[in-house]
């Protein structure tokens, strides 16, 4: 756990002196571009975490294997603050290029459509009193809703294409020139190794929950059986 | 314009670099930050309740 | 198959004697759409530019208010337990419910769709490419929609979140639906969004009623 | 012979170990009574034996062939009579029963084996009578009805009796014997005793013991 946690400062450090000081300004958007050092990881690591939660809820559901419900369930919270944060930068990427704060383009639909995805896998997996049900329902709407994400990203791309508006410039700019590829590389491993390290600190919590459950279950039978014999 | 100044103006684009800088920080130090404090007060309260089912088996 | 048509029947006769869910729908639908102009304003070629859009995205919402108790008053009587124990797969028991629900509540819907869309002002070529969009989408929407009900037997926030889950699948639907009618409109040809609706649907007639019969075997453990 | 067996069977619902090592062998035409006060895992041992849910641990076979392998095959070989009535307040008695019945049954026409299971609880007087107008009694009666309007070798009947009059009781222990008579298993949960000639040929499984403590640290 210390050396997630070592990896992960080091490497944000790194990425973020490169991106912000080492790296030239692009010659079209100019320092703009630097916003790409934080969308762009953000935006890789909401499908990565999107995938790895599916994945988890497979095994789950396939193996029966509790541990995998709960990382799936900890991955979402990371997820949705992972996609959270490519929309805003995204947003605030394009109010230079384009003029407005939300621009519909394909990429960042898609992934305001992920983040309503993500929305949903919370709440279902808050929405039930027995514990286990949650987790089921859950397991089985992230499996159901990652079959839906090739599908909305084909019909968004179509949409898109039909109402084009006159976006000059795509979101992730022109091609990436070696300077400006090592910062992108490191915030994006510095995103990855943040992500199991805070996954590994909520499922220590959800273990240590299940824990006191069962210590409660335990206290309430015992004290129903001394009231019974 | 000092060259601190100038790296700051982020080529005139300052309103928008730094916010999307510190949005990403935000919410991922806020994350971080809740995720920890859940499971300092997880591990607490297990703790509790462990020595309290301790002390009763010593008890009985 | 005789059971799953036996089943149908009896679903539709419930939807019948009882028809509050698929009335309301069908009433949400005509009241929705109609407080759009007072939205917009009631200026005609606004609409008729609109219009479509304004019918695919209430037709949508009124398919969701419709589906959320699909399964949970048999979940509630107990019986959803017994059809899941009766000698024919659970798949052929949800698509049997779906294809009732569809009958009961999107009939009425597509019926009154091009009703509507006068209202807003469409011209009278977008009526029937309308209706057969719709008649190619709200299955698919139905399946969709079933799985979200499955998923949600026994939650405490049901219909809220039954909308949450299943809106943002059916989004594919609705961009295809809207555009097969938009392309109707401008004279171009429809067919090949009216074959993307069909693939969409072909592709949830197996995938959908296994991920609910999934879903209610888990709720019923 | 014995038919249907279940041997060491274990059963965790939420994080509770509901029941552990637990087995039995039931022949044909014997009855199982389950007791134990509540919360002991009668209505879970009942929709294990149904296949509404599969055990962690354990086996249940029927003839020596787990009940899960051939899902369906054991579905249809079983009436489940559960809390609920699963009566349709829309439908008359009739209709209810003839759902039912024209589901379990293969095609022919169920018509007489409603009559005859209106009649075996006395319900053919309300046989047209919209379902919402029922008391609880005879909506039991009427979902006890479903039990015999299709032939079935294993009957699983959680809590029959409640809220049951004498006669309706009577009509139960009637149909259990018959049911024995042609060779029929049927396992029974009832905190309630079961009165008359079934209670003393039953055989007992008392889940009060078998009952486990939750194992400290299982996530499952």
């Amino acid at each position: 756990m210390p050396w997630l946690q070592r990896s992960t400062l080091g490497l944000i450090a790194a990425g973020l002196t490169l991106g912000l000081f080492l790296s030239p300004p692009d010659y079209q958007q100019g320092d703009s571009v630097r916003i790409m050092y934080v969308h762009v990881p953000a935006a890789w690591m909401a499908l990565f975490c999107y995938t790895a939660m599916a994945g988890a809820s497979a095994a789950a559901l396939v193996w029966r294997h509790a541990l995998a419900h709960v990382a799936a369930r900890a991955t979402a919270p990371i997820g949705a603050s992972f996609t959270f944060i490519a929309l805003a930068s995204g947003s605030l990427w394009g109010k230079p290029m384009w003029g407005t704060w939300w621009v519909w383009d394909a990429r960042l639909t898609s992934m305001l459509v992920l983040f309503f995805l993500y929305l949903g896998y919370i709440v279902l997996a808050g929405a039930f009193d027995d514990r286990e049900r949650a987790q089921k329902s859950a397991a089985v709407l992230a499996i159901v809703g990652f079959v839906n994400v090739p599908i909305i990203k084909f019909s968004v791309d179509w949409w898109n294409t039909l109402h084009q508006p006159a976006s000059v410039l795509k979101i992730d700019g022109p091609s990436i020139d070696p300077s400006m590829l090592a910062p992108l590389l490191l915030m994006a491993i510095g995103f990855a190794t943040y992500y199991f390290w805070v996954l590994a600190i909520r499922m220590q919590d959800e273990i240590m929950a299940g824990k006191i459950r069962a210590l409660r279950l335990r206290r309430a039978e015992s004290e129903a059986g001394d009231r019974s014999s | 314009m000092t060259p601190f100044q100038a790296f700051l103006s982020m080529g005139g684009y300052a309103g928008y670099v730094w916010p999307s800088f510190a949005i990403a920080a935000l919410a991922l130090g806020a994350l971080l930050f809740a995720s920890l404090r859940s499971r300092k007060a997880t591990a607490a309260e297990l703790d509790a309740l462990e020595t309290q089912a301790g002390e009763e088996a010593s008890e009985t | 198959m005789r059971r799953t048509l036996l089943i149908l029947r009896r679903d539709l006769r419930l939807a019948l004697r009882q028809g509050s869910d698929s009335f309301a729908a069908v009433m949400f639908f005509v009241m929705a759409v109609a407080l759009f102009p007072f939205g917009v304003g009631p200026e005609p070629n606004m609409l008729a530019r609109i219009g479509s859009g304004i019918l695919w995205v209430t037709a949508l919402m009124a398919s969701m208010l419709a589906l959320e108790r699909l399964f949970q008053n048999d979940y509630d009587d107990g019986s959803l337990e017994l059809l899941a124990l009766a000698p024919l797969p659970l798949e052929a028991v949800v698509i049997a419910k779906i294809a009732a629900h569809w009958i009961a509540t999107a009939l009425p819907l597509i019926a009154a769709a091009p009703v509507l869309a006068l209202l807003l002002h469409a011209p009278a070529e977008i009526l029937a490419p309308l209706a057969l969009a719709l008649l190619l989408g709200t299955p698919t929407i139905s399946l969709l929609g079933a799985v979200g009900a499955a998923l949600i037997i026994g939650s405490r926030r049901g219909g809220v979140l039954l909308s949450l889950l299943v809106l943002p699948l059916a989004i594919p639907v609705l961009i295809f639906g809207v555009g097969a009618v938009e392309a109707a409109l401008m004279g171009l040809p429809a067919r090949p969004y009216f074959l993307v609706l069909a693939a969409f649907l072909l592709a949830a007639l197996p995938l959908c009623p296994w991920a609910a019969a999934a879903a209610i075997r888990q709720a019923l453990e | 012979m014995t038919r249907f067996t279940g041997d060491d069977v274990a059963c965790v619902r939420g994080e509770r170990t509901v029941f552990f090592g637990l087995s039995f062998q039931l022949g044909a035409g014997e009855l199982l009574l389950l007791t134990g006060p509540n919360g002991s895992g009668k209505s879970t041992l009942l929709r294990l034996m149904a296949g509404l849910s599969r055990p962690i641990g354990g086996r249940i076979q029927w003839d020596g062939e787990d009940i899960a392998a051939e899902p369906e095959r054991h579905r249809s070989r079983l009436q489940y009579v559960g809390h609920a009535d699963a009566v349709k307040p829309q439908l008359s008695v009739k209709e209810n029963l003839g759902f039912w019945a024209s589901l379990a049954r293969d095609g022919v026409s169920p018509g007489a084996a409603i009559e005859d299971a209106l009649a075996a609880f006395g319900m053919e007087a309300l046989r047209d009578m919209p379902s919402r107008f029922l008391s609880a009694g005879q909506r039991r009666r009427l979902a006890l009805a479903r039990i015999l309007v299709a032939p079935a070798a294993l009957w699983l009947l959680d809590e029959p009796a409640a809220s049951l009059d004498d006669a309706a009781v009577q009509a139960l222990d009637h149909a259990l014997q018959s049911h024995g008579a042609n060779g029929g298993i049927a396992v029974v949960s009832t905190h309630i005793g079961l009165a008359g000639e079934t209670a003393t040929r039953a055989r007992v499984l008392d889940l009060t013991p078998a009952r486990a403590r939750p194992v400290v640290g299982t996530l499952a």
